[in-house]
């Protein structure tokens, strides 16, 4: 196997770094797994939240009633944006290993995804002040709850991760380990924008459309 | 609590079980001693069970027994300095591998038709004639609640029966989950709060037969049984009429009291009970179901005499106690 | 781990790159107009009902192999055989347990439902 | 000073020794001395390691190392510790259910209640789950022939994060009350309603530590055989322990996920209001049970595959032979894995569902029994054509052939929803899974210890003691258990502390017997170890390979060193170190040597245990500044550690080579030792291959083969 072949989804070291390429095809297939266990994770969530979201409204709102879809919209965009951006940080560090490209676009990633969490914080403080609808109100609201806070907190901690890793790139410079954490962020802030495409269309367009 | 008398059981498995009875020193192994269980069914339900029990039983030993019969054998041959061959190498061969995967497939499949009439046929709520007697259970902390709509009586842990009517029970629980089982003559259904689960019986014959919760629900589990009185329609009638006549009213107040964690000593009779309280029990827990299923009236409140007659149960969400003493 | 080849100025591969930033910016293109059209079945009323459930669904797989293909770049080459196939895995233990879920509860809740 | 704020509801009358100055009776006294004995316990071990100097080399050699074989050590000191605890515990269960027919017996309903809770959940989880992974911890990379696993660190947090649940589990016996919710944990009964107090959230967390580090083992495990295979070992050259190994991985990554989900729930339940599983408010305790069991049933799995993994060794070994239908049982074991996630339903099959969900469950349950089945055979003809010697691990195979297949057909009958209805919830169920548990997986992990033990500390297990300690532990296990088939069919109800009815009693008795023998063959046990540690001279087995074993881990010196292989082996076959003891190649010396990179310690991984034992501490009792500072830390440490960068350290060539060279040349120098005298004090471990056995006179004495 020629060296520069693709080793693992993703990015393929190998032109600037082929020690670190050899090493992420181990880590990064850990990460996936990592991954799909996370998957699995959110899987019981929708499955709880599809049945609750029918046979646990007991004295609380119906999900028409409380749902924003013009909020969902700007927020499937700006996850969106925030992905295509961080495809853009890896170019830049695969093909340059320019610590000022990869800042920048890493910085508007970050924004957009802070933004987004910032949104969803706002909805959920309409939906408490202006609905009557804190997770305590009915099962449906708690698998509600449940289910997009632990995707925001997936998104807040990749946050955080994105700032250590800014440190990382200014302090270290592309290293292999910052490499391969970089890849690593990348992967799990693609999958978060996937575990969104579920939740914007089994919890807010389902929740309006039926 | 009366225990179940154990005369005319299931004479012919404790026939063939009888033999079985050991005595090892100091301590006889009372075999025969179903201690009110469904080894002697006192209705089709639970013999159903037990006869299923013994074709699925059955059949198994096609596989067990091999085990037994060969292993001691292939140890006494191939044991070292044994008679049998040494071939260090030899792992595989067609026809033994068919066997293996071939025999359990097979048996898979007697075994899941067995499984699959039974079940279909064993559903527990599936009526088992026409007109059924309706009983209605409460299950509460530490003890049933059975209601008769159709009589307008009402027992605390004590489950009347008229002998050779098709029985419909409709379980619900006031406070956590149950599990609800008269061994002789049907097995377990859970009692939840907010739903109701159905449990349907026939008793072949008159007695007194132990049923409990089997489901922990904390200090007072262990003495959470009751007695299921089966007796001849007319003396059903009878006792309903005495019922009737002797028992005090149980209404709102009265199941309020209930509540509580408490273990009952001795059956209670209530004369009458406010009508529709069970579907009241259900609708504290779970409002919005009914609405949102088309349930908004319910058949209960249409009963009602009135309005004022029975104000809604109190909220049944009761701590539990926890003091050692609330068990005894 | 640290050690690396020392190749301070990489050499840049235009083509490859532009092969690359051409696959996230289709990926890009993709997802916006899957989503947009998502949005557009239910903000304007095109289709109701089961109809409209079935649309939002099928438009959430494609969107779903849209991101892995673009995004996270899971294709049908030999070397990433071993992650499609953990995907696969995945996606068959979570169809049984969200499928079984779902099943039982429905059932269940229509049983207890007097 | 506001008391709530610094220790959150923590009371004086929390701690255990306060209820029985409040409330003095047998079951107080009984709680007080298990608190004492734990915090004696732990005071006792504090004052040995000050005495003998330990702590620093304690710190300095275990905690702080993140190699595989430690760690593994670890794990089974770990699962050692608690199964101490849980056994006593079983045997005052079994008292009290003996002597409560005439009166209420000597413990109190609630006592009662946290036994069965914290029996179980410790024995599924801090003592079977950190038994086989510190097991396939030890074995699979030495199998493989691998350096170590692919991340030695995240390996040791796995370690240290199942230690946090474990320590928390042991600080419940003194600061407050377990649950009384059983290891299942059922809402609405364990819902802040109906059990307020801290013993839920002990179980909450101390399960949640647990399958947080079982998760992370799991995808190690998996990354591990999937990459790390040493050059010509593919998969199916694996022998069956890491065939097994992987497939318990794979049920690891992907079964613990539900029940996280399942307890996070109910933590937001209990601590913010929320309606996931209460009754009434749209609350469903019914997906509780869905989700639990949705882990638990592949969890049951995740206990026997490695079990099954030890027996094929056993029985390969044991009977000198190659393993029958190699092929077969690995397709078996994949087939039992997925199956394993289709089949959960048939814990509540009370539950009200339709009667045909139930029979496709029912069904789907019964399909397990056809791969369990091949396998069972599998075993059976492995010894056809063999040439058995019936050492204690043998002995524990062929016991668990024939009661397994006893369990597995009473399994086949609770798969049944008609029979379920009747026995469910009953003792009967309790002796189906200590059937299924003791002889399989316990026996197993027994026999894998005494199998494994040589390779690890370098000496044998004294083997009369062995062979005693079976000879209580089987009939034992009989007498304890099958009683419970029984007193199950006659109606006894499983978590109950007492029955007033006589017809129990024999049955009672015989059971209480049943547990006092196995209590003495867990003493033989003990004194077998002891007497082997002190008869280590004669015991001793340097060389690596006592049994004339099969796979590479044999190939080794015993116990290893911190590098494993000095070289990486190539393979070219199953049974690579037989076939090359076989072929006369085996102990060569390798054409070159060459700098060996292994991890440096460090204190990250037992760090983040303390941190995260600490976090869940202050959870449990609202002690909300240590959770919140705790939690930071624990994040803290994990920023500060992807700061450094001299993370690894390089063993010279010239050391490996001097090392590894005055082991090939001992056991060249060695006679091969022949089966016959295997148990006897010739075996230094340079084994002479049965298969050779009669062919060449020369070769037994030891010195031809090793011209080489
Ligand atoms: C791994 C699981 C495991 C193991 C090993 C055991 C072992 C034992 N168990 Fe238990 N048990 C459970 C899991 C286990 N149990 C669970 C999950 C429950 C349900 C809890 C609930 O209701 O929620 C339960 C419940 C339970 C009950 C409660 C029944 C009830 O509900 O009323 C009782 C009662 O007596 C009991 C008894 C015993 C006894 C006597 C032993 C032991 O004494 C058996 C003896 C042990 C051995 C023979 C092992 C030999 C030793 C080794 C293999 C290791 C040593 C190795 C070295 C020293 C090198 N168990
Ligand atoms: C190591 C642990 C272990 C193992 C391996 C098994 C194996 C099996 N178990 Fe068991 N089980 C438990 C541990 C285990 N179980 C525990 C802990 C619980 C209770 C938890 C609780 O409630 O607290 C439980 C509960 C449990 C229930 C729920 C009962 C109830 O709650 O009412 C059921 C029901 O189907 C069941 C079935 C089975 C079956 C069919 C197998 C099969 O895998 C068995 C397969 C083996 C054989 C069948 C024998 C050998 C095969 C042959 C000789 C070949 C031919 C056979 C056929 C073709 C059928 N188990
Ligand atoms: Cu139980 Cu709905
Ligand atoms: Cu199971």
């Amino acid at each position: 196997m020629s060296l520069s072949e693709r080793l693992h989804p993703g990015l393929n070291l190998a032109g600037t770094d082929p020690e670190g390429h050899e090493a992420a095809e181990e880590t990064l297939f850990g990460f996936w797994i990592f991954l799909m266990s996370d998957l699995v994770l959110f899987a019981v969530l929708f499955a709880t939240y599809a049945a609750m979201s029918v046979q646990g409204i007991a004295e609380g709102p119906r999900p028409a009633e409380v749902f924003d879809l013009t909020a969902a919209f700007v927020e499937t965009l700006l996850l969106l944006f925030s992905s295509f951006a961080f495809g853009l940080a890896m170019l830049e560090m695969k093909y340059r290993e320019n610590r000022r490209g990869v800042l920048v676009w890493l910085l508007i990633t970050g924004v957009l995804g802070a933004a987004f969490v910032g949104m969803e914080l706002h909805d959920y403080y309409v939906m408490i002040t202006e609905h009557a609808a804190p997770p305590q109100a009915s099962g449906f609201l708690s698998a509600y709850y449940l289910l997009t806070g632990t995707h925001a907190l997936h998104v807040s901690s990749g946050l955080v991760w994105m700032v250590i890793m800014a440190v990382q790139v200014a302090v270290f410079g592309f290293s292999t380990p910052v490499k391969l954490r970089l890849m690593r962020l990348a992967l799990f802030w693609h999958m978060l924008d996937v575990v969104w495409i579920g939740i914007f269309t089994f919890v807010y367009l389902y929740g309006v459309a039926s | 609590m009366a225990r179940n008398s154990r005369k005319g059981g299931s004479v012919t498995l404790r026939g063939r079980a009888g033999w079985l009875a050991v005595a090892i020193p100091g301590i006889a192994l009372p075999i025969t001693a179903y201690a009110g269980s469904f080894l002697e069914p006192a209705g089709p339900v639970a013999a159903g069970q037990l006869s299923h029990f013994g074709v699925i039983s059955g059949l198994m030993l096609i596989v067990i027994v091999p085990m037994f019969v060969a292993l001691p054998i292939v140890l006494w041959r191939y044991r070292r300095g044994g008679a049998g061959a040494y071939r260090p190498d030899w792992e595989f061969n067609w026809g033994l591998e068919l066997l293996i995967w071939g025999v359990p497939v097979a048996l898979v499949v007697a075994l899941g038709t067995a499984l699959w009439r039974q079940t279909i046929t064993g559903d527990p709520y599936r009526a088992l004639g026409p007109d059924p007697l309706v009983v209605e259970v409460v299950a509460l902390d530490w003890k049933f609640l059975f209601l008769y709509p159709e009589q307008g009586v009402a027992t605390l842990d004590l489950l009347a029966l008229p002998e050779g009517r098709p029985v419909t029970l409709k379980l619900t629980s006031g406070t956590v989950m149950q599990s609800f089982i008269i061994p002789q003559l049907a097995g377990q259904i859970y009692a939840m709060a907010g739903m109701q689960t159905q449990l349907n019986l026939v008793a072949d014959r008159t007695g007194d037969f132990t049923g409990r919760n089997t489901q922990y629900n904390g200090l007072g589990f262990a003495t959470q049984s009751f007695t299921t009185r089966v007796m001849s329609p007319d003396a059903f009638e009878g006792w309903v009429a005495a019922t009737k006549a002797q028992g005090t009213a149980l209404d709102a107040a009265g199941y309020a009291k209930l509540l509580p964690s408490s273990v009952v000593n001795a059956p209670v009779l209530y004369s009458q009970f406010t009508p529709g309280l069970f579907d009241q029990v259900m609708a504290g827990f779970a409002p919005g179901m009914f609405q949102h299923h088309g349930h908004a009236a319910m058949p209960g409140h249409a009963a009602m005499p009135g309005p004022a007659a029975m104000p809604a149960p109190p909220a049944p969400h009761q701590g539990h106690d926890h003091t050692p003493e609330a068990a005894q | 781990m640290s050690r690396r080849i020392a190749a301070d100025t990489p050499t840049v591969d235009h083509a490859e790159e532009g092969r690359e930033r051409r696959s996230y910016v289709i990926g890009l293109v993709l997802a916006l107009v899957l989503t947009t059209g998502a949005f557009a079945v239910v903000g304007l009323n095109l289709l109701s009902g089961a109809a409209a459930l079935a649309a939002l669904g099928l438009l959430a797989l494609i969107q779903a192999v849209v991101h892995l293909r673009y995004f996270l770049h899971i294709d049908l080459e030999r070397s990433h055989r071993d992650d499609l196939l953990l995907i696969l895995f995945t996606v068959l233990i979570l169809i049984i347990m969200v499928s079984g879920t779902i099943w039982i509860l429905y059932d269940q809740h229509i049983r207890m439902m007097p | 000073m506001n008391w709530e704020l610094i220790f959150g509801q923590i009371k004086w009358t929390s701690f255990v020794f306060a209820g029985m100055i409040e409330n003095p009776s047998l079951s107080e006294a009984i709680a007080s001395g298990a608190g004492s004995i734990a915090v004696l316990g732990a005071l006792a071990t504090v004052i040995l390691l000050t005495v003998k100097g330990w702590w620093v080399p304690l710190w300095r050699d275990w905690l702080t190392s993140v190699d595989h074989k430690k760690v593994g050590i670890m794990y089974i000191a770990i699962a050692l510790v608690m199964f101490a605890r849980a056994v006593i515990e079983a045997a005052l269960m079994r008292a009290q259910q003996l002597a409560a027919t005439e009166g209420a017996g000597f413990l109190s309903a609630d006592h009662f209640g946290q036994l069965f809770s914290t029996h179980g959940t410790i024995m599924i989880f801090f003592v079977a789950m950190p038994f086989i992974t510190g097991l396939m911890n030890y074995v699979m990379p030495l199998q493989i022939g691998a350096r170590d696993v692919s991340f030695p660190l995240l390996n040791a947090i796995s370690l240290m994060l199942t230690m946090a649940g474990a320590i928390l589990i042991m600080v419940s016996l003194v600061v407050g009350q377990f649950s009384t919710g059983g290891w299942s944990a059922y809402p609405p009964f364990t819902g802040i309603e109906f059990s307020p107090g801290e013993g839920v959230d002990y179980w909450i967390w101390a399960v949640s530590l647990g399958s947080i580090g079982s998760t992370l083992t799991g995808l190690n495990f998996a990354v591990t055989i999937y990459k790390k295979r040493c050059p010509g070992m593919s998969l199916f050259r694996m022998p069956l322990f890491t065939w097994t190994t992987l497939c318990t991985s794979i049920l690891m990554i992907f079964a613990m996920a539900p029940l996280t989900a399942a307890t996070i729930m109910l933590a937001l339940d209990r601590y913010a209001g929320f309606h996931f599983f209460t009754n009434g408010d749209g609350g469903n305790m019914m997906n509780y049970a869905n989700l639990f069991w949705l882990f638990g049933h592949p969890e049951v799995y995740i206990l026997i595959l490695p079990a099954f993994g030890v027996w094929s060794e056993v029985v390969a070994t044991f009977s000198a032979k190659r393993i029958y239908g190699y092929t077969s049982l690995v397709y078996a074991t994949m087939c039992i894995a997925v199956l394993s996630f289709a089949v959960w339903l048939h814990h509540f099959f009370t539950m009200g569902q339709s009667a045909n969900v139930n029979a496709i469950f029912g069904i789907a349950t019964m399909i397990i029994g056809v791969p369990t089945g091949v396998k069972v055979y599998d075993w059976l003809l492995t010894m056809v054509g063999g040439r058995i010697r019936f050492s204690t691990p043998m002995l524990y195979h062929i016991n668990f052939l024939l009661t397994f297949i006893l369990g597995g057909m009473t399994g086949v009958l609770l798969a049944n929803p008609g029979v379920d209805f009747q026995v469910h919830n009953t003792l009967f169920l309790v002796a189906h899974f200590h059937n299924m548990i003791i002889p399989g997986v316990l026996f197993g992990m027994f026999a894998a210890v005494q199998f494994w033990f040589p390779k690890v500390f370098g000496f044998r297990l004294h083997e009369g003691l062995g062979r005693a300690s079976f000879w209580c532990f089987a009939p034992g296990f009989l007498l304890a258990f099958f009683p419970l088939y029984w007193l199950g069919m006659m109606g006894a109800t499983r978590r109950t502390y007492m029955w007033s009815n006589p017809d129990y009693v024999p049955w009672l008795a015989l059971a209480m017997l049943g547990a006092g023998l196995i209590l003495a063959g867990f003493a033989l046990m003990v004194t077998q170890i002891v007497v082997s540690v002190r008869q280590r001279a004669q015991l001793a087995a340097p060389l690596g390979d006592p049994w004339d074993g099969r796979a590479l881990e044999w190939s080794i010196p015993s116990p290893p060193p911190s590098w494993n292989f000095a070289v990486l082996p190539q393979v070219s076959s199953q049974d690579p170190f037989y076939e090359a003891k076989k072929a006369g190649i085996a102990y060569r010396s390798p054409a070159a040597y060459e700098d060996i990179e292994v991890p440096r310690n460090t204190a990250t991984a037992p760090l983040i245990g303390l941190f995260a034992c600490a976090w869940a501490f202050g959870l449990v009792w609202h002690i909300w500044w240590l959770a919140i500072v705790s939690f930071v830390l624990i994040w803290a440490v994990v920023i500060a550690r992807s700061f450094a960068t001299d993370t690894e350290e390089t063993i010279p060539a010239a050391t490996v080579k001097a090392l590894n060279e005055a082991f090939l040349a001992a056991a060249r120098a060695t006679p091969g030792v022949t089966r016959d005298r295997e148990m006897t004090s010739d075996n230094k471990g340079r084994a002479h291959p049965e298969a050779l056995e009669g062919r060449a006179g020369t070769l037994a004495s030891g010195t031809a083969v090793e011209a080489l």
